[in-house]
């Protein structure tokens, strides 16, 4: 399936949307920049950090709500539409819902298992629980209600076309943000035949009963990283950074880098691939699978 | 002594804050190369745990610009899931967090949230990230920050990872906050060390090329000084190589 | 360090001890073996369902509680030195505290991340909440009290000497039950090179930091299956319940297979290895984890 | 028609409540048989999942003696963990589950626990397992007996895994069960449907070669007749040749 015809499809006006569940790596930019060329609007958007495709959406006016850990730049810092919206509502205003990394993590959790709340160790002594009504304390204990995505977009380095995703490095809050939502949107780096997913049973990320779409889109999470297959572009980051600080930048890199591109293939040409491919490979050591 | 930079005496000051066999959970930027230094020194059994859902010993060995780049992965111990690595900090498994802070009080509480009224903040910062977690439940835990009259502030405006709270006794206790609190704060001017068990920051050192006056000038309420406030002592030759070997070019201490 | 060094140094009376963690595969039985030896007594034993080797611990005297959802053997039916112990105190009387697979898995998750319990949407309207005091009603939901054990004993197919463990095929509740454990002793068919443990780290089942001893046991799991290793020995889970159907039939099992074995190598070689080893080799896709 | 075993007539009296697209918690024995039926015939896109934590389409290639034995994992779309498989259950993905009984009443509550005095029981039998999860969490969940006086009794002295509790309208919704609860019984002798929306188990159909007097000899309860009781449809050609195949010594048919 296109990225086009999922997002139309699968991501409504409105919807939770889970993105950036493995916190720096294997950001779904793509997915993202597709929701801003179709004017998706008033979603609520769910992840641990977001590393600069959060500030994207918002600066697209796209975002009603933000439920998340840290909302910004890694390598950069501050996010400056995040900044605009919270502080001079430009676009215009959006609700926070600050949560730490672990507390988000719970609050999927708690979705998967269809509990209203799984009770945790953090956020005691924070301000963090005067501010979101999604936590509050119960004695030496705080709640942390459950959070259901109404989809999860992953990026992961190979699917098949039944979903069944192989995804490796540090996964974040990945796992738990893909039991917990309704569905799964899977875009990955390659598409293979399922003799190469169901060799490792393991290795498949979540049950293809919650994927609703799988799209090939290679280099689908520049700038962010892809083990094996894409290094991080800094430079972008910083770019992004430099071009965000004020309104009129973001406009214009909002244009030339997601509205004037037809589709990711097109906003591939503009980069310089090569240099971000990783050419030193490191295959794992088999698993023997054999039953007889 | 070779010149260093601000940011280098303050990754060799943290590097000295780790101590061998811990298991530190490792921030971004300084601490990352604060962790680097000392296992190619002081203590070549730390291991490093990292949110993202990573463990590691070595440290990566090439520049990273986040804990998510392909390096950090290469050698890990364990790649698995954020979850998995807050279990064992809440076990208390985790001996030393660092934790990066826009504005700190002289309790140790940290806002990286919101300057001004939450409701119409003047400033929004990123948010927690993994730091209020490290500041409840990690041993003890250490911040870096540059010094400036408008981070080291009388009281933050919002406590996103608690320190000492309010400063009395056992306020870490009583709100039921698992792991220690902060043990120091570490600027661009010089040290602040905690006492055990908590309370006030005190300034245990100047780095060189600064002064007592300096740091009361640009810090945020009355200062406490230690008996025998020292200087720092600045980075070793072999604390700036290491360094210099793992940030070649200067992304985070130039 | 040898499996009797392992039993000796790091399983005391009294401890609790979670095995059999994948269900009817991996199940440690040379380690239960030799607590069995050890004469280990008043153990706690945590578990999911266990395929046979709780009845052999209880048969043999070495346990004060059980904890688990199931006891028996799998392919057979009842466990009869579990139904003597329950019925008629022989060799002793044990306590019994029910769980069904969810609750007891959501009982290690609990003392994984430190919370006295978790909330569940099991076990309303069964009569386990009347007869198991660690589970409670709290409105539409259930408390599942917080279990930790002092020590998880795993069976995976390789390991290294820094306790770097790779296990595959499903895991059940292996990895919240080494997570909550204070400590995990790892026993393995390979002891490998840390180049292969750490050539994919995603597989690596639990942090070094858990685990205190590396046993190099192969066949430590017979007669329960291991993926790419052996399969499972039905014949033995049919004739140990069939001498174990009276107490001196068992007696005489236990002499026979169990005290009269100076050590698993001695075990081994009167098993038929061969008919049970796995020939047909499935390797996994290997992943690339190249990051330059 | 050629002969069969009453475990084959249970398996393919099972294989029927599979829908073609469910997702079906399989159990041991019968079931699995059931499922592979399933699969051959009429539900080609049913989907299985296993406690021990897989989940597969087609079913194992060779003779399961537990769903942990290799073969099962051969071909599985996903081997996780136990705690995955029921997050689905609970979220109401699971279309039908099995449950193995040692005793059921009239209202489709199962024991497998204690048998007397829990305290100080006649018989000790296994435990839940995943019955309990299933029964509470599944759309709709069947159980296989074999029929017997002792087993199929007026009242369950522990329940294990809950069916319709005392009877009465809406027991399951008031003790808050997300599942649907129990559609059928399957014994040796016949089948038992249980009304839509709960309540008591009635004869539905009598298996051939028994007779209704025999069924109710055999049952602990005051039987109830569904109109139009009728003769179980004996196992097809089809599915006594999938069965054989997938049980080819008779481990669990003979």
């Amino acid at each position: 399936m296109s990225m086009a015809e999922a997002i139309a499809r699968f991501v409504p006006d409105g919807s939770t949307v889970a993105m950036g569940t493995a916190l720096e790596a294997l950001i779904p930019f793509a997915a993202g920049h597709e929701l801003i060329r179709q004017t998706r609007r008033n979603l609520n958007l769910v992840g641990p950090i977001s590393d600069a495709l959060f500030d994207q959406l918002i600066g697209a006016g796209c975002v009603r709500r933000v439920t998340a850990a840290w909302l910004g730049n890694v390598s950069e810092g501050l996010g400056h539409c995040y900044r605009r919206a919270c502080e001079q509502a430009i676009p215009h205003a959006i609700e926070v819902r600050d949560h730490s990394n672990f507390s988000i993590s719970l609050a999927l959790w708690a979705a998967a298992w269809s509990v209203p709340y799984l009770p945790a160790r953090t956020l005691l002594g924070s301000d963090i629980l005067r501010t979101n009504p999604d936590v509050s304390v119960a004695g030496d204990l705080v709640h942390v209600n459950a959070v259901r995505p109404d989809v999860a977009i992953v990026h992961v380095q190979r699917a098949d076309a039944e979903g069944r995703a192989h995804a490796w490095g540090p996964l974040g809050i990945t796992e738990e943000a893909g039991l917990a939502a309704d569905h799964v949107i899977v875009t990955c780096e390659e598409l293979v035949d399922s003799d190469v997913t169901l060799s490792d049973p393991n290795r498949i990320l979540l049950p293809e009963s919650k994927v609703i779409a799988v799209v090939h889109e290679p280099g689908g999470s520049h700038p962010s990283p892809v083990q094996g297959y894409f290094k991080r572009d800094h430079g972008v980051y910083r770019n992004y950074a430099e071009r965000s600080r004020s309104r009129e930048g973001f406009e214009a890199w909002l244009r030339e880098c997601v509205l004037d591109m037809p589709d990711r293939a097109a906003y591939m040409e503009r980069i310089d691939v090569e240099s971000l491919r990783i050419k030193n490979h490191r295959p794992s050591e088999p698993a023997d699978f054999g039953d007889e | 002594m070779s010149d260093f930079t601000p940011q280098e005496m303050m990754v060799s000051v943290a590097s000295r804050e780790i101590r061998d066999g811990d298991l530190v959970f490792v921030g971004m930027r300084l601490p990352i190369l604060a962790y680097a230094v000392a296992r190619n020194s002081h203590a070549p059994t730390a291991r490093g745990l990292f949110e993202v859902g990573l463990m590691r010993d070595q440290p990566a060995s090439a520049f990273l610009g986040t804990m998510g780049d392909p390096p950090n992965v290469v050698g890990a111990l364990w790649a698995t899931r954020m979850s998995n690595v807050m279990a064992l900090m809440t076990q208390g498994n985790v001996d030393l967090g660092f934790i990066g802070g826009a504005e700190v009080d002289r309790f140790g509480n940290l806002n990286t949230s919101y300057v001004g009224d939450p409701a119409h903040p003047s400033v929004k910062l990123p948010g927690s990230g993994g730091g209020a977690d490290i500041a409840i439940l990690s041993r003890r835990w250490v911040t870096l920050m540059t010094h400036e009259k408008r981070r080291l502030v009388e009281r933050v405006s919002y406590v996103t990872s608690p320190g000492y709270g309010d400063g009395t006794p056992g306020w870490r206790k009583r709100n039921g906050l698992l792991g220690g609190g902060p043990s120091a704060i570490i600027t661009t001017l010089g040290v602040f060390r905690f006492p055990e068990g908590g309370g006030e920051a005190m300034v245990e050192s100047v780095h060189p090329g600064h002064t007592l006056d300096e740091v009361r000038e640009h810090t945020g309420w009355d200062l406490h000084v230690a008996d025998g406030v020292s200087e720092t002592s600045a980075p070793t030759e072999a604390e700036l190589t290491a360094i210099r070997q793992f940030d070649p070019e200067g992304f985070w201490t130039r």
